[in-house]
């Protein structure tokens, strides 16, 4: 394993102290692993926590910022964070409007987030709502599977939801939007390589030279399927075709295209492969009304890459387009 | 059982826990994400520290703690799974278990495992293991049978109902993502209960 | 090799075609590999031109826009521009002003760059000044090499002598400024892996996976030494130790520390660097003012990191925090 | 030598260079970034098809065409250098060219590339070769000797040249920033200048 890390036990403790370091505006609970916006709780705002497993930097932590996330709970690598993190984070952002919980679909986060709702509850009565994200088209939803994984979605209801609740919205309509976002947003990705879990040491998955996985997670999961390797048309195709089948994207204000890497590959080949995804979507006579192109959701180092397709309205276009002041994603401010 | 029988019975999970660290991330790693030992570990460390600095008098007050700290540090779904499993335990405990008293209380963990996580037997899940075990234990109590039998029965039909997740495709967890690619490995949260049951069977059926 | 690419001969002009399609604001000439911001040339201000080889994404072509560059060459990946696409690009944002070249210290950069300006200088006369990057501290400048590399020292220049120029200062004083980051900056650079030139098919050194090379620059060249992988802490002092031997960094405004990340290299690793970094210069009494996190000067798919520290004085840290608009850094804006 | 000639030859040394690409890269990779093969690989293609396009009729309008293409064509620190010198070799050249005439025009080439890379003999450059060719030729005509023999002479010259750069450190290019770890390999732009000697000798020489 290389990696450019102390001991793997430290990892996230040390990643913390370097975020902290880095984004004085920012302020980090490290006992508890909480990032929140430095001036939470806003009076009067609705407050966004989300948190997850680590390892898929800059999710969630470099998300927190004006007009985004509020506080954002990091996990051990790949595991949901516990419940008193989540608790701490909602009593660090409460500003007496309630508080967001954005869930990305696996188990262990709904369950860890449920149990936090249910202490915030029985505690002090912030009024919270949870919005689950399953966006991932490589996983069927249906009564055979935990339902679709989060992924690139997440990334767009942080923003837009968090959009909403900058407008001094009131935590009924900022959940609505998430989940519209969410209903609206399609993901598919594809892994070049495994990645490798600091405290495992080795690849999660075993993925000879000339083979690739689609259908992957973001956990390092294999996917649903191992290809031989293809050019980048061809793998835009592999990702962008269950998206368009499983929801009609045409006949919107076009689409918010996001083609995210996921920690090994670099940019010139997002964007060869955002060439690809535009070149499908023109073809299909969907228009892209606003992209975005990086490293935002990530598997470690994990090469490969996914397709977040969301379905745009003129609302969402205005929350997306609304000023944002976070480590990862910055405009307008 | 009292807590000190109990507490033994933990304390031996933790550490067959530990010893088949690398084996339960491995399972993890084939059908999930690789973190299923890592996470026990770490949960069964704090639960052994917890119970260090202060021991707990009766069942409830130890399962209890052992819930409480599981939910605190575990996190993924085996946290909140056995988290919950305990705290159910907890409120289902009297302040001496004897052998169907026990059984009583691991069906009050199951049941606790089957709300928080919504999974059936056969979705292969730590329920295949742990509902063939208070099966079994329920079982060896109703036919008259000793704690020593009684445990070992239950050990049995937990590593049972672990094989038995081998060939399923799983339908809740991670591994479900991976569909028909799922089967053909034994699940990491079911090979956990079998160590459960085991250190249930060379303590608690030893003081029998 | 595996990578998200179609032919690799296309690479550049797929990501080109890419970049254009996720930035409606830039202009790109496809012909000339130029990319150009949107209003260029913009009356009255002097014009920055950088270029260099591809590979390093986002650099250059990530750094246009408003407050940093107006143009950027993109060359064959690792390979220089040549003097027709820096002629094209200076003449697409003369404005009138002049235009500064920014030249990485590197063989062929400059003598195309030299060239450039001799074509410009013959045809049309517009005032051309070029400004030099050799920071990387691997290198002995001495008369026994090239000199130094240009290296992260880059991204450094082009922002705030960007922000210089958007203040519409004259021609000479935005090639002081320039001048003035480039001698107060130091930088050195460290590999867990080697790249892959998608024209090579294979990677460029072998590096056994308990090696690194340190002193590595940003085109896969090897290092100056190959010493057994170390933790992080360990990797932190061979980086910044070189780089405070050489300049004296105590005593001024304290540094702007950036820790750059070579493509590969998931951002968890460079925020556990940075965290590192900001201890040592600690130690050293060394106040960090400034930080800049992730992956913005790369190698391909290098793993790896450089650490770039700029002394700063008031004038540019108010350079550096001033607006900025461009794909791969915003803020103010 | 007339312009058709001279068009001969630099056709040999641009199928030289196809044929020799990945070698000149795996050099390049030794020392460099990899990239020379497909760095003249791509300029001399680009002079292929224009000589196609457009033959030029005098040695100095073809070593014009063949230096603008290479400044267009090529980048890196290869297309200045061979680019500035086919361009020095244009402003020298005369109408027709007789074989002290060539040597007088690749002399004014050599002086190209050491006016454009400022690299003295012994830096471990294309100079390396290039210099020892163009001695050669002038030896060879100043002692009577006829094209076949000169050409043939300046060839082996510059592979001799080629030969003495492995032990050297660079000092000139990217292979300078290896410092010490930069001797033990063959320098790729003196490689790629044997091939443009071998392409004179096989073409120039055969035709006297
Ligand atoms: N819904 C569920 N009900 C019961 N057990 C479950 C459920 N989901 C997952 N599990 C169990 O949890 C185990 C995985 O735990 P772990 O790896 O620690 O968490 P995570 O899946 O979050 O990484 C699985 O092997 C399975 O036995
Ligand atoms: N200053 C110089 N003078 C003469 N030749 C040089 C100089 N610098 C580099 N070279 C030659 O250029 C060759 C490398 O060319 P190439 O790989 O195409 O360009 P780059 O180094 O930009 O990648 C070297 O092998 C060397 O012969
Ligand atoms: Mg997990
Ligand atoms: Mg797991
Ligand atoms: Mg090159
Ligand atoms: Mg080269």
């Amino acid at each position: 394993m290389k990696k450019l890390i102390n001991d793997p036990a430290d990892v996230i403790s040390d990643a913390l102290h370097g975020l902290a370091a880095a984004h004085p505006e920012l302020r980090v609970d490290f006992e508890n692993r909480v990032v929140v916006r430095g001036d939470a709780p806003v009076r009067g705002k609705v407050g966004l926590v989300s948190g997850g497993g680590s390892g898929h930097e800059p999710l969630h932590a470099g998300f927190v910022g004006a007009g985004m996330l509020d506080a954002a709970c990091a996990g051990e690598v790949f595991t949901s964070p516990v419940p008193d993190q989540m608790v701490a984070a909602t009593q660090a952002v409460d500003g007496g409007a309630g508080v967001l919980h954005i869930v990305k679909n696996y188990t262990g986060d709904i369950m860890n987030f449920e149990l936090a709702a249910e202490m915030v509850a029985a505690d002090q009565g912030t009024e919270v709502v949870s919005v689950v994200v399953d966006d991932d088209v490589a996983v069927q939803d249906s009564l055979y599977t935990a339902g679709r994984r989060g992924v690139g979605a997440t990334v767009l209801v942080e923003k837009i939801a968090g959009a909403a609740a900058e407008q001094g919205r009131p935590l009924a309509e900022v959940a609505d939007v998430a989940r519209k976002v969410n209903s609206y947003a399609r993901s598919m990705g594809l892994a070049l390589t495994s990645c490798t879990v600091p405290a495992a040491g080795r690849p999660t998955f075993d993925l000879p030279d000339d083979q690739m996985e689609v259908g992957i997670g973001i956990h390092g999961e294999p996917g649903r399927r191992r290809v031989p390797v293809a050019p980048a048309n061809e793998i835009a195709e592999m990702l962008v075709s269950p998206i368009l089948t499983d929801l009609d994207f045409t006949g919107g204000d076009g689409v918010i295209a996001f083609v995210n890497g996921m920690g090994a590959t670099p940019l010139i080949e997002l964007y060869v492969m955002f060439n690809e995804v535009t070149q499908l979507l023109a073809k299909n006579g969907i228009p892209v009304a606003r992209s975005l192109v990086g490293p935002y959701i990530t598997s470690l180092d994990m090469a490969g890459c996914s397709v977040t397709l969301l379905k745009a309205d003129d609302e969402l276009l205005r929350l997306w387009d609304a000023p944002v002041n976070t480590p990862a994603l910055r405009r307008g401010v | 059982m009292d807590a000190t029988a109990l507490t033994a019975w933990l304390r031996e999970f933790a550490r067959l826990v530990a010893e088949n660290k690398d084996e339960l991330t491995a399972l993890d790693s084939a059908i999930g994400d690789g973190d299923h030992g890592v996470n026990m570990d770490r949960g069964l460390t704090a639960v052994v520290a917890a119970l260090d600095a202060e021991p707990p008098e009766t069942p409830s007050a130890l399962f209890k703690k052992v819930g409480m700290t599981l939910i605190s540090k575990v996190g993924g779904a085996s946290g909140p799974l056995y988290g919950t499993a305990f705290l159910r335990m907890s409120a289902a405990a009297d302040a001496e278990l004897d052998g169907p008293g026990f059984a009583k209380v691991l069906r009050a963990g199951l049941d606790g495992v089957v709300a928080r996580g919504k999974a059936a037997p056969g979705d292969k899940t730590m329920i295949d293991a742990l509902a063939p075990a208070v099966d079994a234990l329920d079982a060896a109590f109703a036919s008259g049978a000793g704690l020593a039998d009684a445990f070992s029965a239950a050990s049995e039909a937990a590593a049972r109902g672990r094989e038995a997740t081998v060939p399923l495709v799983a339908r809740k967890g991670r591994a479900s993502y991976l569909g028909e690619r799922s089967a053909g490995h034994p699940d990491p949260g079911a090979t956990s209960v079998t160590l459960l049951m085991r250190a249930a069977a060379s303590t608690l059926g030893a003081a029998g």
